[in-house]
């Protein structure tokens, strides 16, 4: 077209919007950076939300943490909307192969009935782990301040769903898709005493309605825990009985945990380097729900894993106790 | 009827109080069939300033590009405050005419219907 | 469990969604319901049992990220291409630009905020299917911002008054319209959020936005607009599919709940209503080519097709939303009426503004047959003459708000478009003001939540809009220069006269067409023209 | 269930895709208008509509999962019933 050649040497008269120029400097910017910095409202607002009359709409004071500007929160994986729902929709398109192979093959409906009944038992219910998991990083979403951590909680929100329906595929391929399974499952989350500690601190936690408070807890402490136990530890023992059928499914779930750790990391840093208030802060948050965790913990480790599994629980428990020194806290898990 | 929320008590600031005026108060004007001005104004006044001097120093630096405002004959001209009919005394202030902060004030001209016989 | 040998059982979409979804959620013991969804009961409604709640899309992740994924990847492969062909030049002219300057100034800001309510709707409800429906329309809506934010970037580069917008959302006097919309929204209770804006605003009204508006975009050759918006509103459609579904839930929840919900749709449709003037004078005003007048399409998404909602509604014993008569009275006037206005405050946009030419009046006329000649001709006529002698009409006081929709009190009685509409209220000894009985009657429910709206002219009475830095007690201070920078507009360069305006006058350098394609010779001949 | 008579409709992006889905719909909705506008089809019809997977696949040549209309979609009106095979919008009232 004509237009295109004539227009060729237009130089442009600013290269990206005067907010992202005035923290990079007037340079091309990244669709991460223009999608990201500054777009949530953060004055002049109109009216006393009838949910929370002491706060405005959006206010800094839904944590105890302070920060002088939230967007230090930066996502390492730089995922705006687009680069998320596509790079998702890629690995649900590995997941979806791995899974037809699994039902193809009977990865896991070919175990003998007391296997996939400990798979029943061990890890379907986490699919109510997550669902908590869902609602926590919801109110991430909903309250917390600036677009640098609400969008890549908001994303969270919706990865935990899809792990929460992932596990619930896992019931199914072990159920040849009756959904008896999940019943059982739910059952014992409700009921069963090996998984009553950990429904009580999911709960609990659930009740908490600071929203940095929620995202250590979570993300930093109950993840690390449950992820390592479960996907880790009682998987290696699964496969060192059954073989590799189980690691093959599980491998979304371990993936995606190792990919959210350092979103997890890169929002604990900055809150803890900022200040000395916001360190002790955030070091007795992460001590107070690692003790809950720990022990609500304990029985179902056991319960799956037997004698073994208190060794296992200790081992995670001490990388978790490395995890918080690498983010600026002390590891006081030797006391715990 | 009143707002439902989740704790008894709940009130918004009164955001536009007098006293947020810094000694003015707020008065909104309209001309009437002069939708040249496509809105009624909103102005700071001092409420000791005389009604008079708003006709003639503050009017005319709205209202002055109409050609039907230098027509105006003002012994003619009707007022309405809060929609009630009202007689300003020229020499009395904005305060003493019982204009009080964010009162609405029509202007209308008999004769004077704007432009085009469409009140423009 | 089932034997192995049985082969696994073919799972219908309803059944998938169902075993993956249902009874995700349980019924806790350890803490109090209460204690976990401390929202869900203040506003009167009933609900007695969540899993009645029907998501007619029953998308799971997996289906989510697979379509999602696949839209995304189609859009932005079309802004690089629109980035690369330099696009932006490739539009009708540069009126059209003056158009994306209201949505990356108003529009983003308020899919950021649907975001955000979406996610304390997606956090509040207690029952698991609603909720994840809310936080799929969440991270749309966050989609939607990015997507609009992505597609504009490039004419930011090019074009002036874009490059503020967040700055401009939270601070422009007419932008507290939509902002104050849906900050009413967000901080509403759950229940009456997802009514106005998934059913009330979406449902009944967006189709106005996204349908003609963005088929316009495209008539106008704004390929990256277009995309954006067709894409965005597929999610719209399942969005609205998500109105009607919590309506008839709410509803069949409990009788109680009929009272409540018809409130609300009253108020969301008039305070959406009177938000949508905005699209009107766009479509009327600011398009060059044009697919449909704000009357026309008012005509169809509303009355056709909102009318045929509202009788389906009626079985529940919902009727129209009230005052909607008013509505079709004024859907011959509002467009007209809201460009006038812009027009005398164009000193005071953030956008130049025109008047229309004899060719786009000769439109006007044949779509609005019985009010464009009458009322509206005269006036453009005679503000064109001023122009041509040199003394344009200017309105150099600042306009009286209304309390609810903040818009100026710029609409006229709906029998009589020759006297303005005046509605007061006094409360707690204070007078309010309203554009109609529809704002008032949303202001007389809920007196204490409207007395804390930031209405911009009162704040600039008030002293406080200035930037950071300023003096407002040096001699020099002039409060209405200040309060156009601290609402990030850039006084003298991106309001003002179309012509002579340096997005006109740099179109024509760069693309050597000309800037108003009606008229293409009034740049050059310009009373006064400013310095690119 | 009463049959409606109000309008409903679905409007699709106008693209290469769309182009044997707009053919199924008009094939097998024989009361149903189809509307043309820049970049956009709208289909109006009486009281209900129907997208038939098995038609647009005939129309396609391969396989159709309805809900790839997501991708093309623009709006729609109506209350909407979607299963493997048919995607329905109607009214229920008169």
């Amino acid at each position: 077209m004509t237009v295109e050649i004539r227009v060729q040497a237009v130089k442009p008269l600013r290269n990206t919007f005067g907010h992202i120029a005035r923290r990079f400097g007037d340079k091309a910017a990244s669709r991460y950076q223009e999608g990201t910095y500054d777009i949530q409202s953060e004055v002049n607002h109109h009216y006393k939300p009838l949910w929370d009359p002491e706060r405005d709409l959006y206010d800094q004071r839904r944590t105890a943490v302070v920060m002088k500007d939230w967007y230090a929160l930066k996502d390492p994986r730089q995922y705006y909307y687009g680069s998320w729902t596509i790079a998702r929709a890629k690995q649900q398109d590995a997941v979806d192969r791995q899974m037809e192979f699994a039902e193809k093959k009977e990865l896991l409906r070919s175990l003998p009935e007391a296997a996939r009944k400990a798979i029943v038992f061990a890890l379907v219910p986490l699919r109510h782990f997550e669902w908590g998991a869902n609602t926590n990083l919801c109110l991430v979403s909903a309250y917390g301040w600036g677009t640098a951590v609400t969008q890549a909680a908001s994303m969270a929100t919706m990865d935990r769903l899809g792990m929460a329906q992932h596990i619930s595929r896992l019931g199914l391929l072990a159920d040849g898709n009756s959904g008896e399974s999940l019943v059982q499952a739910k059952h014992f989350w409700t009921d069963h005493s090996d998984w009553q500690p950990l429904r009580r601190e999911v709960e609990n936690l659930m009740a908490c309605r600071d929203w940095f408070e929620v995202i250590v807890a979570q993300t930093l402490i109950a993840d690390s825990l449950v992820y390592g136990l479960f996907f880790n530890q009682f998987d290696s023992k699964f496969s060192s009985e059954h073989g590799p059928g189980l690691s093959t499914v599980l491998d979304f779930l371990t993936r995606w945990h190792d990919e959210s750790n350092k979103w997890v990391d890169a929002v604990v840093k900055p809150v803890v380097a900022e200040s000395e208030s916001n360190r002790t802060q955030v070091q007795a948050w992460a001590d107070h729900w690692r003790i809950a965790f720990l022990s609500a913990l304990s029985p179902i480790a056991q319960g799956i894993m037997g004698p073994a599994g208190r060794d296992a629980l200790a081992e995670i428990n001490t990388k978790l106790g490395a995890r918080l020194v690498k983010l600026g806290l002390q590891d006081h898990g030797a006391a715990l | 009827m009143s707002v439902n929320a989740i704790r008894p008590g709940y009130h918004g600031d009164m955001k536009d109080t007098i006293e947020k005026f810094h000694g003015n108060q707020l008065i909104n004007i309209g001309w009437d069939k002069h939708l040249m001005y496509a809105t009624p104004v909103c102005i700071p006044v001092p409420p000791q300033m005389p009604f008079g001097a708003l006709l003639q120093q503050v009017l005319p630096t709205i209202y002055g590009q109409h050609p039907d405002f230098e027509k105006i004959d003002w012994s003619v001209a009707i007022w309405s405050l809060g929609g009630e009919p009202f007689t300003p005394a020229l020499d009395k202030s904005i305060a003493d005419n019982g204009i009080t902060h964010k009162a609405s004030m029509r202007l209308r001209t008999p004769g004077l219907d704007g432009l085009a016989g469409v009140g423009f | 469990m089932t034997t192995p040998k049985a082969p696994a059982k073919k799972l219908s979409l309803k059944e998938n969604y169902a075993l993956l979804t249902r009874d995700l959620g349980w019924k806790p013991s350890y803490q109090t319901e209460d204690a976990l969804f401390p929202a869900v009961k203040f506003e009167g409604i009933k609900i007695h049992d969540w899993d009645k709640w029907e998501d007619p899309f029953r998308l799971t992740m997996d289906a989510y990220w697979k379509y999602q994924g696949e839209k995304e990847r189609k859009l932005y492969a079309i802004i690089d291409a629109f980035q690369q062909n330099n696009g932006q030049f490739n539009v009708s002219d540069a009126r059209y630009l003056q158009a994306l300057k209201l949505f990356i100034n108003g529009v983003i800001g308020l899919e950021y905020s649907a975001h955000r309510g979406f996610n304390i709707v997606g956090r509040e409800f207690p029952g698991v299917g609603t909720r994840i429906a809310a936080q799929m329309q969440a991270i749309d809506e966050l989609r939607h911002a990015q997507t609009q934010i992505h597609a504009l970037s490039h004419y930011n580069k090019y074009f002036a008054g874009m490059a503020e917008f967040p700055h401009q959302f939270d601070r422009t006097w007419y932008l507290s319209i939509p902002k104050s919309f849906f900050e009413d929204a967000i901080t509403s209770g759950p229940f009456e959020y997802i009514i106005a804006i998934c059913f009330s605003f979406e449902y009944v009204l967006t189709n106005l936005v996204f349908m003609p508006w963005m088929s316009g975009a495209a008539y106008n050759g704004d390929m990256s607009t277009v995309s954006f918006g067709f894409s965005a509103q597929s999610d719209e459609a399942r969005h609205m599919t998500l109105g009607i579904e919590v309506i008839k839930f709410l509803l069949e929840q409990d009788p109680a709940n009929v009272t409540i919900v018809q409130g609300w749709i009253d108020k969301w449709f008039w305070r959406g209503y009177r938000l949508l003037t905005l699209i009107a004078a766009m479509m009327d005003y600011m398009l060059p080519k044009r697919v449909m007048s704000w009357s026309e399409a008012w005509d169809i998404y509303f009355e056709q097709n909102g009318g045929a909602l509202f009788a389906d509604l009626a079985r529940y014993g919902i009727r129209m939303p009230k005052h909607w008569e008013v509505t079709v009275k004024e859907k011959g006037h509002v467009s007209h009426q809201l460009w006038s206005t812009f027009y005398q405050f164009r000193h005071a946009a953030g956008f130049p503004v025109w008047l229309p030419t004899p060719e786009e009046m000769d439109w006007m006329s044949l779509k609005y047959p019985e009010t464009f000649d009458k009322y509206y001709r005269p006036r453009y006529e005679h503000w064109a003459e001023l122009e041509r002698q040199g003394k344009p009409f200017v309105n150099a006081t600042l306009p009286q708000l209304c309390q609810t929709c903040q818009w100026p009190l710029l609409f006229t009685e709906a029998d009589d478009p020759t006297e303005i509409c005046y509605r007061e209220g006094s409360y707690l000894g204070e007078k309010f003001h309203f554009c109609s009985d529809g704002c008032k009657d949303i202001f007389s429910k809920e007196p204490e939540k409207f007395v804390h709206a930031h209405l911009p002219v009162h704040q600039i009475y008030q002293g406080n809009y200035f930037n950071a830095g300023v003096n407002p007690t040096a001699p020099d201070f002039n409060p209405l220069v200040e309060a156009l920078k601290y609402m990030g507009i850039n006084p003298g360069v991106d309001g003002g006269d179309f012509a002579g305006h340096i997005d006109a006058m740099n179109w024509e350098l760069w693309t050597k067409r000309p800037a108003n394609m009606h008229a293409p010779t009034t740049p050059n001949t310009a009373p006064e023209r400013k310095s690119a | 269930m009463s049959h409606s008579t109000q309008p409903v409709f679905i409007a699709l992006q106008a693209n290469n895709d769309t182009m044997p889905i707009v053919e199924a719909i008009l094939a097998d909705n024989p009361h149903a208008v189809a509307h043309e506008y820049p970049a956009m089809v709208k289909i109006d019809a009486p009281g209900r509509l129907v997208v038939k997977r098995e038609s647009v696949e005939e129309r396609l040549g391969r396989e159709f999962d309805l809900r790839e209309l997501q991708i093309n979609l623009i709006s729609l009106s109506g209350s909407l019933d979607e299963t493997e095979d048919e995607f329905i919008l109607q009214w229920n009232a008169a």
